[in-house]
C-alpha cells in the first residue's frame, strides 16, 4: 500500500498584517498523528488553516507525497474547527447528508476511495441517532459538536485537521472521539491536531510552536527600513 | 445525488426558510412600486411612461436587499470554510448559490411584475416586455451583486457598502433593461438591440461574477 | 526576483526622498507657466468667451481622474499577481487623489456647462460616466476603511478595482448609447471648438502640471501609507510582547522551543 | 490680472479655478497633516519603548521543533 506523507517546509503565514508562523518544518505520514502545541496565540490554529488552504501561506512549501496528483492538500483533508457548519433550520440528517453528497472524497494514497459510513451509522456511532429528524437548531452544544464530527466519518478523506477537537465535549463523548481518531490513524490516516490538552493517541509526534519575532514584510517593519527612518530623523532632527 | 443539485436544493430551501424567503422580497418590491405614485402624483399617463423604470428600480433594490447574507451566513457558521476546501470548484459553487438565490428571490420578483405593472398603468405589450427584460436581466443583477457580497463578506454591517459598490456595476444592466422595455413598446425594431445587449451583460456576468466573487471569498478566508 | 528588487521599499523610500524636492519644484513651475499661458496667452474663444479657460482645469482633471484609476488598476494587478506590498500601498494612495480629481472634473464640468448649455448638470455621457466613476472611487475608499487588516483589504480592493475597470468601459459605452437614445446628439456631441494650437499649448502645460502634481501627491501619500503600516506593526508588537511571558505560565503546554 | 476685463461669465471661470485651488489645497494639507500625525504616533511609540529593530533582537528565528516519536508521549 502506498504511503502518504505530508511535508511542510519553511512555511510562514501572515494574519491581520502580522507574521504568526515562521519557518515551520515537519513531516507526518500515514498512520501518524502530529500534535501541535504552544501557548495561546502562537499560531496553532493558523497552521491548521494554512494546511486546510483557508489562509494563504507567505512563504514555504506544503506538499503531500503519494496523494492524488491533481488535488491540493486541502482537498485531501477534513477540517474540524471551532465552528460547526450547521444550518439550524435544516434537520440533522439534512445537514449531514448535504456534506456527504457535497464533499469530494479522497483516497488514502492507494488509488481507491474507501467505503465510508452512512449518515445513520455515523449518527449512531456518536450516539445522536435519535435527533436525526430534528432541526439542528434544537441540539445542545455537545450534540452539535458530535454532529460536526459525524461529517468526518461520512466522507473518506485521509488527513484530519483537528483544532481543539475535545472542546465542548463531555468525558464520554471525548472517549468516543479519541477512539474514532485512533481508528482513523490505524486505518492509515493522518491526523494533525492543535490542542492544549494531552490527547491519548497512537503513534504521536509533537510540534512545538513558539512566538514569532519576525515581522511580515507587508508591514514594512524590516531592518533595512529602519535605516531609512533613522536617516530621516537625523536629517530633520 | 449530484453535488450541484444537492447544493442548489439546500440553498433554495435555506433561502425560503430564512426570514420569510421569497415573500419578503416581493413585499419590498410592492412597497417600492407603491411609493412612486405618491412621489410623482397619480397621473396614469406619466406613470405608464416611467412604469418600466419604476419596476426595474424596484427589482434592483429588492435584489440588493438580501444579497449581503448570500455568503455571510455561511461564513458565520463555518460552512464557507468547508465549501472552500470541499474539492469542488468555488466558482461553480458561487454560480450555483447565485442560481438558487435567484430562484428563491429573483424569480418571484419577475412573477410579481405583471401584477405590479397594472398599478403603473402599463399596457399588455409593455407588461410582457418588462417581465421579459427582468427575466433576462435579474440574474445579471444577482451575479454582480455576488461580487459585492463576496467583497463585503467579512464585514458585520456590509449591506450599505455592498449597495454602494454594486449600484455602479448595475447601471449598464438598468440602462439596457429599461431601454429594451420602453423602446420596445413604441417600436419593436428598437427592442432587439438593447435586449441583446442585456443578454450579453447577463452572459458576461455569468463569467465575471463567479470568478471575482470566488476570488474575494478565497481572500476572506481568515 | 528582479522586479522585487526594483520595488524594494527601502530603495523606494530613498528614491522618493531624492525625487520629491525636484518634483515639487517642477510641479510649481509647470503650474505657474501653465496658468500664465492659460490666462494671458490663450485667446478668448469667439463662441464661449472667457469660459474656454475652464477647459484648462477641466480637461487635465478629467484626464487625471482616469489616470488615477489606471494607476489603481495596475497596482491591483501587482497586488494580486506578485502580492507586492508596495503595489497595495500604491493602490490605496491613489484612491483619495483620484476621487478628488474626479470631483474637480465634475465640478468644473458643471460650471462650464452653465454658460454653455444654460444648466449646471446635463445627463451627458461624459458627465454621467464621471459621476459613476466618482461613486466607484468613494466605494473603494469606503472599502479600504471598512477592512482593518491591510493585507486583506488590499486584495479585496484589487478585485473590486479590476471588476471596476471592465465596468468603466461598459458604462462609458452604455451611457453613450443611452445618451443618444434620450437626447439629440447635436447639442453636446463635440467637446468644444476645434482645438487650436494657442489652446493646445496651455492645455498641454496644465496637463503636465497636473500629472506632476499627481505623481508628487501619490509618492507623498505612499510614504504616509508605508509609515502607517509600520506604526501598525509596532503597535502589534507592543500588544504581543508584554503578555506573551505571562501566558506561558497559564497553559499546560511544554515550554515552547525547548529541545 | 484685471478681472474687470474678464467679460461675461467671469464668475464661472473664477469659481472653477477657486474650486481647483481648494481641492488641491485640501489634498496637500491632508497629506502633510497625515504625515505629521503619523510621525507623532511613531515617536510616541518609540518613546514608550517599542523598538523598531525587530530582527536585530537576539533570539532564535526557528520557531518549532519536532520532538518526541512513536512511543514516547511525554514532553521533551
Amino acid at each position: 500500500m502506498n504511503q502518504l506523507k505530508l511535508v511542510c517546509q519553511g512555511v510562514a503565514c501572515d494574519r491581520g498584517g502580522r507574521r504568526v508562523l515562521n519557518h515551520v518544518d515537519f513531516e507526518v505520514g500515514s498512520s501518524e498523528a502530529l500534535i501541535v502545541q504552544g501557548p495561546n496565540g502562537v499560531g496553532k490554529s493558523s497552521l491548521l488553516r494554512v494546511i486546510a488552504g483557508l489562509v494563504a501561506k507567505a512563504h514555504g512549501s506544503l506538499e503531500l507525497e503519494g496523494g492524488m496528483a491533481e488535488r491540493s492538500v486541502a482537498e485531501h483533508s477534513h477540517y474540524f474547527g471551532h465552528l460547526d457548519a450547521l444550518k439550524p433550520l435544516q434537520t440533522v440528517l439534512e445537514n449531514l447528508s448535504f456534506w456527504r453528497n457535497f464533499f469530494e472524497p479522497a483516497d488514502f494514497g492507494d488509488g481507491k476511495v474507501r467505503e465510508s459510513m452512512s449518515e445513520m451509522e455515523a449518527l449512531e456511532t456518536l450516539g445522536i441517532e435519535h435527533t436525526a429528524s430534528l432541526p439542528a437548531g434544537y441540539l445542545s452544544a455537545g450534540q452539535r459538536r458530535r454532529l460536526s464530527v459525524a461529517r468526518l466519518l461520512v466522507v473518506p478523506r485521509p488527513i484530519w485537521l483537528l483544532d481543539e477537537p475535545t472542546s465542548a465535549l463531555d468525558k464520554a463523548s471525548e472517549e468516543v472521539l479519541l477512539g474514532l481518531i485512533a481508528d482513523h490513524i490505524n486505518a492509515g490516516g493522518v491526523v494533525i491536531a492543535a490542542t492544549h490538552l494531552p490527547l491519548n493517541l497512537p503513534n504521536t509526534k509533537f510540534l512545538n510552536l513558539s512566538p514569532v519575532t519576525t515581522e511580515s514584510e507587508h508591514m514594512f517593519a524590516g531592518e533595512d527600513l529602519d535605516d531609512y527612518f533613522d536617516e530621516d530623523e537625523q536629517d530633520e532632527g | 445525488m449530484n453535488w450541484m443539485k444537492c447544493l442548489f436544493v439546500r440553498e433554495y430551501q435555506l433561502a425560503n426558510r430564512v426570514g420569510g424567503g421569497a415573500l419578503i422580497g416581493v413585499l419590498f418590491f410592492l412597497a417600492v412600486v407603491t411609493i412612486f405614485p405618491f412621489g410623482v402624483g397619480p397621473d396614469m399617463i406619466l406613470l405608464s411612461r416611467i412604469g418600466a423604470a419604476i419596476l426595474w428600480i424596484g427589482a434592483l433594490l429588492a435584489t440588493l436587499l438580501g444579497l449581503d447574507r448570500l455568503f455571510q451566513a455561511d461564513r458565520e457558521d463555518g460552512s464557507l470554510e468547508l465549501l472552500v476546501m470541499s474539492g469542488r470548484s468555488l466558482e461553480l459553487v458561487v454560480l450555483i448559490k447565485c442560481a438558487a438565490h435567484w430562484a428563491a428571490t429573483g424569480l418571484p420578483l419577475v412573477l410579481a411584475t405583471p401584477v405590479l405593472s397594472l398599478f403603473v398603468g402599463l399596457d399588455f405589450q409593455s407588461i410582457v416586455l418588462v417581465t421579459l427584460t427582468l427575466l433576462v436581466g435579474a440574474p445579471a443583477l444577482t451575479l454582480v451583486g455576488a461580487v459585492g457580497a463576496g467583497v463585503t463578506v467579512s464585514m458585520r454591517r456590509g449591506g450599505v457598502l455592498l449597495s454602494i459598490l454594486v449600484i455602479p456595476l448595475a447601471i449598464p444592466i438598468l440602462i439596457f433593461g429599461v431601454s429594451a422595455a420602453t423602446a420596445g413598446a413604441i417600436d419593436s425594431n428598437n427592442f432587439l438591440v438593447p435586449f441583446l445587449f442585456l443578454c450579453a451583460l447577463t452572459l458576461f456576468g455569468l463569467v465575471v461574477g463567479p470568478l471575482a466573487a470566488a476570488a474575494a471569498l478565497r481572500v476572506s478566508g481568515d | 526576483m528582479t522586479l522585487y528588487d526594483l520595488a524594494n521599499p527601502t530603495r523606494f523610500l530613498k528614491l522618493v526622498k531624492v525625487l520629491l524636492p525636484w518634483l515639487i519644484v517642477a510641479t510649481v513651475a509647470a503650474l505657474a507657466v501653465g496658468l500664465y499661458f492659460a490666462f494671458f496667452v490663450a485667446p478668448e474663444d469667439y463662441q464661449q468667451g472667457q469660459t474656454v479657460r475652464i477647459m484648462f482645469v477641466h480637461v487635465p482633471a478629467a484626464q487625471l481622474a482616469l489616470m488615477c484609476y489606471a494607476m489603481m488598476a495596475l497596482s491591483s494587478i501587482g497586488s494580486l499577481v506578485w502580492k507586492h506590498p508596495l503595489a497595495d500601498v500604491s493602490a490605496k494612495a491613489s484612491a483619495p487623489i483620484g476621487a478628488a480629481f474626479t470631483f474637480l472634473a465634475l465640478f468644473s464640468g458643471a460650471i462650464w456647462g452653465k454658460p454653455m448649455w444654460g444648466t449646471f448638470w446635463v445627463w451627458d455621457a461624459r458627465l454621467t460616466s464621471f459621476l459613476v466613476l466618482f461613486i466607484m472611487y468613494l466605494g473603494i475608499i469606503a472599502l479600504w476603511k471598512a477592512i482593518e487588516d491591510p493585507i486583506k483589504a488590499a486584495k479585496v480592493n484589487a478585485i473590486i478595482t479590476l471588476v471596476g475597470v471592465i465596468n468603466v468601459v461598459i458604462i462609458k459605452f452604455s451611457v453613450e448609447w443611452w445618451n443618444t437614445l434620450h437626447q439629440p446628439p447635436s447639442i453636446i456631441r463635440s467637446g468644444g471648438p476645434a482645438i487650436h494650437s494657442s489652446i493646445l499649448i496651455p492645455l498641454g502645460l496644465m496637463a503636465l502640471a497636473f500629472v506632476l502634481l499627481f505623481v508628487t501627491l501619490h509618492l507623498m501619500s505612499m510614504r504616509n501609507e508605508i509609515m502607517r503600516r509600520r506604526i501598525r506593526a509596532m503597535r502589534m508588537r507592543a500588544a504581543s510582547v508584554a503578555p506573551a511571558a505571562s501566558s506561558n505560565t497559564v497553559t499546560k503546554a511544554a515550554p515552547a522551543g525547548a529541545r | 490680472m484685471d478681472f474687470s476685463e474678464f467679460g461675461r461669465h467671469a464668475e464661472y471661470v473664477i469659481a472653477a479655478y477657486a474650486m481647483a485651488a481648494l481641492v488641491i489645497g485640501i489634498l496637500i494639507v491632508w497629506v502633510r497633516m497625515d504625515k505629521t500625525q503619523l510621525e507623532k504616533e511613531m515617536q510616541a511609540l518609540e518613546a514608550s519603548g517599542i523598538r523598531r529593530r525587530s530582527s536585530r533582537r537576539p533570539g532564535p528565528s526557528v520557531s518549532q521543533v519536532v520532538s518526541s516519536s512513536a512511543d514516547d508521549k511525554s514532553e521533551s
